[in-house]
Parts: structure tokens; sequence; C-alpha cells
């Protein structure tokens, strides 16, 4: 920390802060112009020009970019700095008379007339004064580099190059946000939104807490979603060897540094032009290895967190392979998650026994097998071989392997993580049970778009009652619902939390970010809307989906079965993995003594209790969401609703007991 | 191509000197860009042809130099190493010079220099004037060593201070002390010394374990000063092996030289010798047979005199516009790319690898520099001054600190021409001051020139007579700075744009009197609030005029006059009486023909039609055109 | 006696700061809130403020998924 | 006096290869554009702007910072008239109006037939023979205003002898 005194005021600041900054913690005001803490400080107004004493030397500097390294002594209104900032300010009220800040700032200096007559005055109240602000904001926050300057000296303007409307601008409004004269109108936004100025308030909010705060929270600037594979292994939830383990001591070769050196940085992703997060990171330059690219060099999308998760669970760590893998599933049209959980599945088939060389058509597929893993992809994608077998999907491959090869069908039930037929995405969830309903529960299968809930289930233990966990179950899925209704990216909701989240009442919920969203519907539609609100849209479209799926045959709870594996051990290594927490939970929770007892009869009492507390779940959250037991939204929720009125939605509810 | 190495250099040398010595007489002819734009490239064909012709081939040879420094007097030719002088020599002069000074034996009297004073002939350089009083270190080659010959040299002693580094395997902290004794002070302008400044570098490095850079800043921004230019036209390797031995100081590996896009010879000549350099084995993975690998990159600057500032000009190298930043974090610690650079200038480069070779204390003994107590102790060494303007003998001077003015502008430069009074001498640039007769015997050196208003500068040394007028020469330089400020930061861009529009009424005769106190408020503005050392120096033109000149300013503003008879607002130009001899010639140049008059009989102006473009003032070879 | 982390008993050891426990713990995500004996602990002070036996450690994580 | 407008990317590409597509050297790069064209083609830019991963409004602002490039085609002769110091005090300031007015544009501009640039640049080093007026490579000492014509001259012969022999 470093001695600094700033008008008769002396504080401990630390090395390299500003004087700017020093001197606002001090509760002592600078008049800035063309700083804002949101950007690096750029030193080109002077308007802060403050005097410094350091040994003997006085000198006259800004203030909002000089770091304060050694002790020294400030004065900011000395008789050298209000000269410097008089005469700055009156040329600049002689260029631009009718500008407001311009006109402000110098009113607080005494000056009203500049004595100066300058031959490029400017009347319009709105003038640009070359503060630079909008083009720092378009470079350093939202990475688009569409603004510029032109010329030098005197002829110096603020341009979009060639004076034209440059096609890369996304029409964000940040430089028209930052702007201080209003200088820069935007254009006729094609919405024609009702209040694009309370859209464009909501919207800075975020951008700035991502450009100050990310770096420092989750990092997803500079990797992208890829920043959580270190932590999920850290939690134990990052699946190994087909959801058997959630974590391994291989994983820092896969954590997020490599990605980051691989990822294009300080560029918009191809995501949503315009976002500050950018986190759809992508490895320009990569040389492709194997397959019909072998030895081109290409651009790959990503990998996001659930390609480099879905490698781990097959047991393999090398980010390479893991980006390879990548372009070839986008290249084929292949889902990372599906071809990584099925592929696990044959990894697990084929060292259990269930698989073999000539089944695998002379592959070797156990755990960690990379090549042979790119090799079914590859035939996957021209329908050869193992290939076509391994891409039908685990739901296909569970009944094959038991018609073809007379496998176990319980045994490949536990194993096989699907359902609803899609394969599950990449978190462990054995020791939550709530998002073992917000997987077997969702709509469209264990996907976790409707809900993440195991850190405030199995971390943070907000939510320990059934009746918790049910009400969990029916805000989160509700509520993230929502953001696919109106096509927006939930990461601004709460993968970057405001500095004051902490105090809210909610913290899980992030109220600050979810009024923004209000913001952003009342200044579309011009309608204001609260929360609640949100939450009834989303409410009657997931009700009506779920009807939808009763009327082709699905719907129903059976249809809400999980394999056991996403909800315990179900081999005795995977037991002893955690044993420590297993027999504590059979002594404590399931009055089972597991003294003694072998471990498959320790597996076993576990079992029957945990599948017997999914089942109270979903008799808990069907109750919450207004569902029968058998989990059909009942015909006084679709009143409620007001989604009734569709024809043949009555008879279909009364076929299905569900009339009450 | 021998590769150098620390055990063959002194052979190589001696090979080289021995060739030289067998030959009889060695003819340097002055080729740098004054001389050639004269015709010295024709020159040195026409004698090449005239030795062969004369079958002397075997005993004479003819080598093309770099310049001269005596540009006035071009094209030159030295016979060394008698040291015999010829000047204004043309292509069709070769023949007779080599028949009448080596067949005859009898000089080339009618291009021989003549003294303007004793009119007597003087026919050894070292004899004239213009050479006596100045003592040459950066320009020791100049006029001898062939620039696009390394052999010739290494013959001179190019390396031997390099040799001598890495020979003895000097680590970096005693080579920096070496360079600290020396007192050698940033010939740029800024007076740094040169081993604290590296010392400094080598810290951040060490500390930061990064590979620094070395960079040498050839933009030469300043108007009127070539020195630069010069020295990398005379000898590039002098420069190179600068930056090698600088290089070694604090562990760089990779060097770049700035060098102006405006001084096309300058760099096709430093593309040549870094092609010999390496192929030589003095650039590459290998320096002199050493594991210490090192090579330097050229980079042409695109036209901006801001890029002269060392923070514009790595925003230049890394492929930006030149705009500064603020220096609250010197350069030393984070420049190129972010990483320690040393940054200094071409004369820098230059003299020091004669420091190592002929040792700090022999460089320490020149000049006035005293480093006992602090580096920042006087200055050592010699400084290379561009004389140009009103002065007889123009060219490149390399004088000891410590020399006055007075022996400068008098001594060497022959005083003022057309028997005009001198009136004062610009130093420092755009960032420097005028300083009047008054200050003739100030000692010339980083910090007395300081002191009286003005600054040593670069080197640009422009003598005016009393035709100049300094009203003018502030606004021009105003001019000039509002033209190359980069505009980012308001006391710069709006400031000089005030100075300018004040400034260019004073001199159309608008001036008002308070005037006077706003052009010193914006100077004042612009040394406190100026983000680059341009725009902090911006007002050292107008403050030092306004200072030594007062008066004139005074007479624009209450009588509407221009002593000095430039402001075209102001004078008539009228024509005398006396000595108009009719020749018609100023009739049939004025663009608007508003001068009459009969053959041999007195021409007149018509006042009205007149632009006051001076084409009459020019052309009239009898001075009959008079201004007031 | 032991420290209570988010329901569950850990050793204490003297001179154990917040940010060590997180260590221990190997809480390593950056968004979380820490209450101890239900007072909120600033982000700023976590490698200050130091734990005493018997203390009951609240760490909400704000996190929900990739 | 047109001067080939069709620009020819292999040529562009040629250029980026030279500099080994190295951001830092886009400057050098627009140096070679500039000296192929005579100016720099938005379509160059683009190119540059592209292989080099550097946006345009960086290549912009250099385009319209250096002394060394337009955007606009320049003249087949850049008329520079040397507008330093020395140059200066000895009536530089007579032969730049007088050139202009010869040619019949203001500094910085070029003449319609696209033959001359005329501009006033920075010191040219060569102050011995001031005030100096360089038309291409060669330097012309000592040129005052009442020679501008005779240079002015000079140079539209050889420019028509060009034009004839297709230069």
């Amino acid at each position: 920390m470093i001695q600094v005194t700033i008008d008769d005021k002396t504080l401990e600041v630390e090395a390299g802060t500003s004087i700017v900054d020093a001197a606002k913690s001090a509760g002592i005001f600078i008049p800035t112009l063309c700083h804002t803490d949101f950007l690096e400080p750029e030193g080109a107004c002077r308007v802060c020009s403050v005097e410094i004493e350091q040994n003997g030397r006085f000198q006259v500097v800004t203030a909002c970019n000089y770091p304060i390294r050694g002790e020294l002594t400030v004065k900011t209104a000395s008789e050298r700095a209000l000269a410097t900032r008089r005469t700055v300010l009156e040329m600049m009220l002689a260029r631009w008379p009718q500008v407001k800040v311009v006109r402000d700032l110098a009113k607080h200096l005494g000056i009203t007339e500049p004595r100066f007559a300058h031959p490029q005055k400017n009347e319009d109240p709105h003038a640009c004064i070359l503060c630079g602000l909008c083009v720092r904001t378009c470079r350093e926050g939202v990475w688009q580099n569409v603004l510029g300057f032109e010329g030098r000296g005197a002829s110096r303007r603020v341009v979009m190059p060639y004076d034209g409307v440059a096609p890369e601008c996304v029409g964000c409004g940040a430089c028209a946000f930052v702007c201080p004269t209003g200088a820069i109108q935007m254009m006729d936004d094609p919405n024609h939104p009702a209040d694009a100025a309370r859209i464009r308030r909501a919207g800075m909010v975020v951008t700035k807490e991502m450009v100050l705060l990310d770096d420092d929270q989750c990092k997803m600037r500079r990797a992208g979603t890829a920043h959580l594979v270190e932590i999920m292994n850290d939690y134990d939830l990052l699946p190994v060897n087909n959801y058997r383990f959630g974590s391994s001591d291989d994983a820092h070769k896969i954590s997020s540094p490599h990605f980051v050196k691989r990822f294009t940085q300080n560029i918009q992703d191809g995501c949503a032009l315009g976002c500050d997060m950018a986190c759809a990171k992508g490895s320009d330059d990569f040389e492709i290895t194997t397959g019909p690219d072998k030895g081109k060099r290409v651009c790959v999308d990503g990998p996001e967190y659930e390609t480099a998760g879905g490698t781990t669970n097959m047991g393999i760590f090398d980010p390479e392979w893991c980006i390879e893998m990548n372009y070839y599933c986008d290249h084929y049209g292949v889902d990372t998650i599906s071809y990584c959980t099925l592929m696990a599945f044959v990894m697990e088939c084929y060292e259990a026994g269930v698989l073999n060389k000539e089944r695998t058509g002379g592959l070797e597929l156990p755990f960690g097998a990379a090549d042979a893993a790119m090799e079914v992809l590859h035939q996957m994608a021209r329908g050869e071989g193992f290939g076509l077998v391994a891409g039908q999907g685990v739901r296909r491959m569970k009944k094959m392997f038991v018609a073809d090869y007379g496998a176990d069908p319980d045994f490949l039930n536990d194993i096989g993580m699907e359902s609803k037929g899609l394969e599950y995405s990449e978190y462990v969830t054995k020791e939550s049970l709530a998002q073992q309903g917000g997987y077997g529960i969702a709509l469209k299968g264990a996907q976790h778009d409707e809900a993440w809930l195991i850190f405030m289930d199995m971390v943070n233990k907000q939510i320990p009652s059934f009746a918790d966990k049910a009400e969990a179950l029916h805000y989160f899925p509700m509520w993230r619902t929502w953001f696919g209704l109106m096509g927006l990216c939930k990461l601004p909701w709460n993968d970057v939390e405001p500095t004051d989240n902490a105090e809210t009442d909610e913290p899980a919920k992030v109220p600050k970010h979810v009024a923004g969203y209000c913001d952003f519907v009342a200044g579309m539609t011009g309608q204001e809307v609260t929360p609640a609100d949100l939450i009834r849209m989303s409410e009657r479209v997931y009700n009506f989906q779920r009807i939808f799926n009763l009327k082709m045959g699905f719907g129903q709870r059976e249809h809400d079965r999980i394999p056991y594996r996403s909800a315990g051990p179900v081999t005795a290594t995977e037991y002893e993995s955690r044993a420590e927490r297993y027999d504590k939970q059979l002594a404590e929770e399931v009055d089972f003594d597991p003294a003694g007892k072998s471990t498959d009869e320790k597996c076993a009492a576990l079992r029957t209790w945990r599948e017997d507390r999914y089942e109270k779940l979903l008799d808990a959250v069907y109750e919450r969401r207004g569902w029968t037991a058998n989990g059909i939204p009942t015909l006084t929720t679709a009143k409620a609703l007001g989604i009734d009125k569709m024809d043949g939605l009555v008879d279909l509810l009364t076929a299905n007991g569900a009339a009450q | 191509m021998p590769k150098v190495t620390l055990e063959n250099l002194e052979k190589l040398a001696a090979d080289a000197e021995a060739a030289r010595a067998g030959m009889r007489a060695d003819l340097c002819v002055c080729v740098g860009t004054g001389c050639v734009s004269a015709g010295s490239v024709a020159l040195v064909d026409e004698l090449k042809r005239a030795v062969k012709d004369q079958g002397l081939d075997g005993e004479l040879k003819v080598t093309p130099t770099g310049c001269n420094g005596f540009c006035a007097h071009g094209p030159i030719a030295v016979i060394q190493p008698e040291g015999a002088f010829y000047e204004r020599l043309k292509a069709k002069d070769a023949p007779t010079l080599i028949q009448k000074h080596f067949v005859d034996s009898t000089p080339l009297e009618d291009h021989m220099y003549r003294d303007p004073e004793t009119r007597e002939l003087v026919p050894l350089e070292k004899d004239i004037r213009f050479f006596a009083k100045q003592q040459t270190i950066a320009l020791r080659n100049r006029g001898i060593v062939d620039p696009e010959d390394i052999a010739d040299a290494i013959g001179r002693g190019a390396y031997r201070g390099l040799r001598k580094v890495l020979a003895e395997d000097m680590a970096p902290e005693a080579l920096i002390q070496m360079l600290i004794r020396s007192g050698l002070r940033g010939r740029g302008g800024g007076g740094f010394p040169t081993g604290v400044k590296w010392q400094s570098c080598c810290a951040a490095a060490v500390e930061r374990s990064e590979t620094p850079y070395v960079v040498c800043n050839g933009d030469e921004g300043d108007p009127g000063a070539f020195m630069d230019r010069s020295i990398v036209e005379a000898d590039p390797h002098a420069v190179i092996e600068g930056m090698i031995i600088g290089a070694v100081a604090v562990g760089a590996s990779e060097g770049f030289v700035y060098l102006r896009k405006e001084y096309p010879l300058a760099l096709e000549r430093l593309y040549k010798a870094l092609d010999q350099a390496r192929a030589w084995g003095l650039l590459g993975d290998s320096v002199m047979g050493t594991d210490f690998a090192f090579d330097i990159i050229v980079h042409q600057g695109a036209g901006a005199f801001v890029c002269g500032e060392s923070t514009a000009l790595m925003a230049s190298m890394e492929g930006r516009a030149g705009e500064p930043r603020a220096k609250y974090v010197h350069s030393v610690e984070y420049g190129y790319r972010n990483r320690p650079t040393v940054l200094n200038n071409v004369e820098t480069w230059a003299v020091v690898g004669q420091i190592l070779d002929r040792g700090p204390e022999w460089f320490a003994s020149i000049g006035t520099g005293d480093v006992s107590e602090s580096p920042w102790g006087g200055s050592s060494g010699t400084k290379v001054f561009s004389l140009v303007g009103n002065v007889n003998n123009t060219g490149l001077v390399e004088v000891p600190m410590g020399i006055t003015l007075r022996e400068i502008v008098y001594d060497i430069g022959g005083g003022v021409p057309d028997g005009r009074a001198f009136k004062a001498v610009q130093t420092g640039g755009p960032s420097g001051g005028c300083l009047p007769e008054g200050s003739l015997d100030l000692p010339v050196d980083f910090d007395t020139l300081q002191k009286a208003g003005s600054m040593m500068g670069s080197g640009g040394l422009i003598v005016m007579d009393d035709r100049t007028c300094m009203v003018d020469v502030a606004r021009y330089f105003i001019e000039f700075l509002l033209d190359e400020s980069c505009g980012k930061c308001t006391p710069c861009r709006e400031g000089l744009t005030c100075l300018n529009e004040i400034l260019t009424r004073i001199t159309e005769g608008k001036g008002r009197d308070e005037d006077l106190g706003l052009l010193e408020d914006l100077g004042a503005v612009l040394k406190d609030g100026a983000l680059c050392g341009l725009g902090q120096t911006a007002g050292n033109p107008v403050l030092s005029t306004l200072h030594h000149f007062r008066s004139e300013y005074e007479a624009h503003i209450r009588d509407g006059k221009c002593p000095a008879g430039t402001c075209k607002a102001l004078i008539k130009y009228t024509i005398d009486p006396e000595t108009c001899t009719g020749c018609t010639l100023c009739a049939r140049v004025c663009p608007t023909e508003c001068i009459s008059g009969e053959k041999k009989q007195l021409h007149t102006i018509a006042q009205d039609e007149c632009i006051q473009c001076g084409t009459c003032l020019d052309a009239c070879k009898d001075d009959a055109v008079l201004v007031e | 006696m032991a420290l209570t982390v988010n329901g569950e008993p850990h050793p204490f050891r003297e001179g154990l700061t917040i940010s060590a426990l997180m260590q221990e713990k190997r809480f390593s995500y950056p968004l979380k809130t820490i209450f101890v004996n239900g007072a909120r602990v600033d982000r700023k002070a976590q490698d200050t403020t130091l734990l005493s036996d018997g203390d009951k450690v609240d760490v909400i994580h704000l996190m929900s998924g990739g | 006096m047109s001067i080939a407008m069709e620009i020819d990317p292999q040529k562009i590409d040629a250029i980026i290869e030279r500099w080994d597509r190295d951001p830092s050297f886009v400057i050098e790069m627009m140096q070679d554009v500039q000296e192929a064209y005579r100016h720099l083609p938005r379509v160059a830019l683009a190119q540059v702007s592209r292989a080099t991963r550097t946006d345009m409004a960086r290549l912009y602002h250099i385009a319209t910072f250096y002394k060394a490039f337009s955007l606009e085609p320049r003249g087949v002769f850049s008329v520079q008239v040397c507008t330093g110091t020395a140059c200066h005090v000895r009536g530089a300031a007579r032969s730049l109006d007088g050139l202009a007015r010869e040619l019949g544009v203001a500094p910085g501009e070029t003449t319609e037939d696209l033959t001359f640039t005329l501009e006033g640049v920075r010191c040219l080093g060569c102050c011995s023979l001031a005030p100096v007026v360089a038309v291409g490579p060669d330097l012309h000492g000592d040129l005052d205003s009442s020679k501008v014509r005779g240079l002015v001259k000079k140079y539209r012969k050889r420019a028509e002898k060009m034009e004839g022999g297709n230069a």
C-alpha cells in the first residue's frame, strides 16, 4: 500500500491506483469529461489536470491515468491546475459554445465567455467534442471496433470508415449511450421499440458489469463456458467414465487455461452481435489431424463446457482431441452432448463385455480410447460399420444389445444415461435429488436448460424439504422457459453478478437483472410487466407443451423415469469412491447400519431408499404445479392459465383422469 | 564472404588498410543527398573513366562516400590521404582534375576553396575555417569511408568496440557503468543519460523476465535538420554496431530502426549495410561467432512529425496511427509491445562503438561533461548540428559541447551572406526557440540553452538575417505543429488552433493589444496541459520570440508594420530608381503582369494589382526591388 | 468442537481464514456469498477474516449451470 | 493520362505475404499499395484488414493520419515543395504559391488530368539547396518562385512524351 495526500487528506492506496480513483475513495471530487470507470483511461480532454509534488518536483498531470506508484502530494485545485483546467475549458467553449456538458464544466470554473475566436466554432448543442468515449467503448467494451478517428490535428473527426454506415455495426447503441453530448443518434431501429432508451439503459447495466466485473468473476469473456471444467471437478460434478465418478486427477489436463490459449480473444463471438460477454469462443487456425479434412486449418466454434465435460465422460483428457471432435460434430451436424454420452455408454458396455472387437467392427473401445471414438464418429457420418449402431443413440442401443447380444436389460437401463430418449447433459446428479427431478421431469428430456439446482440443493443446502425442492422445480423451470420464449440468452441473468446482489433478499434470483428483463419487455412492447407476469407467460406455454406430450402418447409419470446411475451408485466401485458419504447417509437418514455389511448389500439398501425419495419428489412437484399424481395438468390448472379453450383439450384431460 | 569473428576482425581491418595504403591516392567523392542532387553520381563515374583513360586505375582509387558536411560547396571531392579539397565539381571537370592534379601535379585552382575574407586559395580541407573548429566522433568516417562496402568500414575500425565487449564477455552492469562514466546523454533532444536509461530497462527486463527491445529513432522530423540522415548515409555500420552493443547491455534479441520514408538514399544504404552485416556474421544467430543472437528490422516512417516522440513511434511500429500515450510509466518499463524498450536517437547509437573502443574517459574528456556527482552533470562529447538558413557555409558540423553559438555561426558558418545583419538563431526545432544576438556567446550544451528559453534539441541550427520576421517565424512553427499534432488532446489541438488564429491575425495587421496576454496563456496551457512532448513544447517558439522580440509584435499590432518586410498584408513592393537597369525580367515573371516599363527604363509596380507574391524580388539580379 | 459449513462438520484449526477454508473445501466457484454466524462477510475481507472454533459458515453459490 | 485502376488481388496478397501477414507491419503494407497504385483503393484496404485481422477503423485512421497515404489517386508527378525552416526563410512559401498558381491547384490537391499532385512537405533534409522542390525522386535546389514556370513546363513536356510512349 502507498501513502498519498490529496488536498490535505492522507490515505493509503494500492500501487497503480489512479489519482481519480484515490480521490473518489476519499470523497474528493475531480471533474472529468473523457473518463469513465468502465474503460481504460485515455487522458485526452485534460479536464482532470491536477498538480502533484513528488520529492520536491512540481508537475501538472492528468488524474484519470496517473498511476500512484510512490508517495506523493496532490493538489486538485492548485493555481497551476486551475489555470490549465480553465484554459482547456475556455478553448472548448470557444469551439462548442452550446454544448451543455462544456458550458456546465466551464461555468463551474467561472467561465461564461471565451476570450478566443475559434475558426471551427460549432453552435450545435449536440456537437461532437472529440472525447473519444464512443470509439473506446466500441473497441474495449463491445469489441466491435467499428468507430474510429479520421485525420489528425485540427481536422480530427470521429467516423465510421469512409463516413458510411459500417456493415459490422450491430446497432447495440453503446456509443450513443456513453456520448456526453448526444452527438450520436441511433438511426431508425427496425424493430420500432416503444422506448428504445429504456432498453438501452437496462442493457448498459449488464454491459458495464460484464466489462468491469467478469475478469474477477467467471472470466467468461476470456474462457466462455469452458471456465466450468475445473470448477465442476472441484465440486465432484464433472462426469467421468459414463457418470461413474465426479472428478479425476487428470482433469487439470483439460482445464480452461488450455482452451483460453486456443481461443481468439478480444473479438465479437458469432452468437449475439454486440454482446459484451461474447462467450461463444472460437478456436481459429486449428489444424485438423483426422478424417476428410485432415491437414486443413479451420475455425472451430467452441468448445463449450458441455463438449469438454463430455470428453472427460469418455475418460479422455486431451483438449486438442476435444476441439477436433467439436469440429467434426458441427461438421456432421451431430450434437456433441449426445455423441459424448452415447460413446460413454458404448465404452462402459465394451468394458463390461456386452460389446467386443467383433461387435465393434474391430475397434477397441474401452474408456479413454480417443482414436477409436473419433473413428466411430466418422463412421456415423458415413453411415457405415459400428458407427451405424452407435448412431442410434442410447435408448435404441439398449434394445439392440439386449436383443442381439443377450445383454442384461436391468444393467443397461441403470447405466444407459437417457431420459425420454435424450442423452443426459454433462453433470453428475447423484447427490442432488432436486437436479435428478430437473433432468427427469424436463419436457424435452435430460437437459439442464429448464433447471440447474445442484448448487442450491447439494452445496448450499437451501432447499432441504420436498416442498422446497418442488417450489424450486416450479419457479426456475418456468423462469428459464421464458428466455426460450423471448429468444434471449440466460447468461446476463446470473453468469455475472451485480456487486450488491448479496444484499438483496433472494440473491439466487438476482432481482436486479430480473428487473432488467422487465424493462426490456416494457421497452419493446410499451406494456409494463412484473416478474410474476413473466412466470405466468411461461406457465401457460409449459403446461400446454406437457398436454401436447400427453396427446402424443407421452407426458405421464412413467415417462419421467430416470436411470439409477443418475440417482446413485450402480456398481461397487462407484460406492467405494464415495463410501464415507454413503455409509453416513445409510446410518443417519436411511437408519440402516452399514457396519459389517457387504458393498452390494449397502448399494441395495441405498437404492431402495433413493428410488423411493425420487417418487416422493415427483408427487410434491406434480402437486405444486397443479398436476395429477400421474403428472398431467388438471382442468382447473388449464382453466386458471386460460389455455382450456383449445378444442379437444378438455376431452383429452378427462380421458386421462385429469378432469378435476 | 568472410565471417567476422572475435579473432579475425583485426586481421580484416589490417588487410583493408594495407590495400588502401598501397594505392597512391584515394579520391573520396561526397555522395550525400545534397551533392547527389547536384550531380555527384555522374562525377564519380566520370572520375573512374578518367583514371582508366590515364592508365592510373592501379594506383588511384575512387570512393563514393557519405555527406562530407560542406553542402554549400558541393559536389565535393577530397583526395586522401593528403586531404586536398576540391568543390563545385561537375562531371565534365573530371578529366581536367585527374590530368592536372595527378599527371601535371598542379592543383585545379578554379575548383579550390577561396577564403571569403582573405580571398586566398586554401588547398587542404583541414585548413578551411568550416572544418577547423570541428571535432568528429559520430561523423568520423564522413567523406572517407564507402558506406556501401563493409570491408572499407571495417578497415576504418568499425565493430572494434563491439569486439571488445564480446571478447571480454562484459557483464551488462559493467557495460552500463562504462556508458554512465562516459557522460553520454541522449542526442535526440531529451538529453537523458543513456547509461541510466539502459540500466532501468535492463532492471525492468530482469524483474519481469521479459526480453526487451532496442529501437533507433531516425524519424528526425525537425524541419531544417538532417543530422540523422547524414549519419546513416555516411556510416550506417556505426549505428548498427551501437545497437548491437546496446542489445548486449540490456539482453535484447530484436532491434528496430525507424527511419523516415522521405530519406530514400539513407534507407537504401541502411538496407545494404544490414544485409552485409548479416552476411559477414555481425547480425543473426551468432554475432561474431559468439552465442549472442541479434537482428534488426527497419520500419519506414510514413510521414508524421509526431512519430519522433517515443510512444508515438512505438505505436506506429505496432501498426497504428502515431498517437502518443502518457509517459507516467516510461517506455524503459513498458514500451514497444508493452515490453521494456530502449529507444535512442541515431546519433546516440552512432557514438556508442567509439566510447567502448576508445574508452569512456576519452569521451568524457571532450565537451563540458562532469559526471562525478551525477549522470546529469554537464554535457560530454560532441554534438552534430545542421547549420542552415541565412548563413554562408550551410552544412553539417560536429563540434565539442560547450562551443559558443558565435563560433558556430561565424567561425564555422562564415557569418550571414549578402552583407545582411544577423538577427536570430533558431535551435531545437518546433520545440525550441529563437535566440537573439545577445545570446551568441552562450555555450551550446543541454542545460544552458534551456535556461535561455530555447533548447539544444536534435541539432537544427537555423540562422536568420534581418529580412526574417519573428512573428512570421512563430506563426510558421505554430502552423507546422497544428498540421502535425495528432489531435488527441484538447490543449494541443484547440490551443494550436487558437494560437494560429491569433498569430495569423497579427501578421495581417489585425492584431489587438490583449492578444499578447492570450498568447502567454495559451503557451502556459500547452506546457502544463498537453499530453506529450510535442504539445508541451509547442509554445516555446511563440514564448521565446515574444520574450526576445516583443517590439516586433508591437510594431505589427500598433503600427501595422512588418519591420522585416515579410508579412504580405503589411508590405509594399516598389522598384528602386537608382539600381533598376530596366532589364524587364521582373515584368516577365510577374503573374498578374502589374509591372510596367520600357526596355532599359525604370519599371513601376501598380500597387492595386500587386498581390505581394514576391516573384519580382526573387527574380531581380540587381536587388532593385524594395520592400517596406 | 468443529466448524459447520453448509450444515456439515469441518475440522477447525487456529489461524484459519475464510479464503483458506474455501481452499480446503475446494469451493473454487467465484460467485458466492459467505455468512459467518448469519453475518455476511464482504469479498474483500475474506482473505483476512479469521474463523473461530464452532463458527457456523454458510456459503451460498450463485450458480445455475453452463 | 489515366492510370490502371483495376486492382489485382494477387498483387495485394503478395504484398501482405511479403510482410508475413503481421498486423504490426500494416503500415508497410499500405506503403507498398500506395507505391503500386499511387493511392489506397478501398478494396485493397479491405483485403489487408481481413488478412491481418485488423479492423477497418484502424486502417482508415492510418490512411488519413500519415502524409504518405491518400485515398484519392495522386498525380503521376508528385511535386513536393519542402517547407522546412531553412527553405521557409529562403522563400519556400513564395515557391509554393507560384506552383499553386501555375498548376491551378491548391497545395494537397491533384490536377484534373492526374498529372501533378502539389504538396508542401516536411524537411527533405538537403537544406543547403534551399528552397528545394522535389518532383518524384529528383530534387531541384534553389527553386525560387521565378523558376516555377520553367520547372512546370519541363515536366509537362515529359508527361506528354510519357503519355505518347505510355509510361
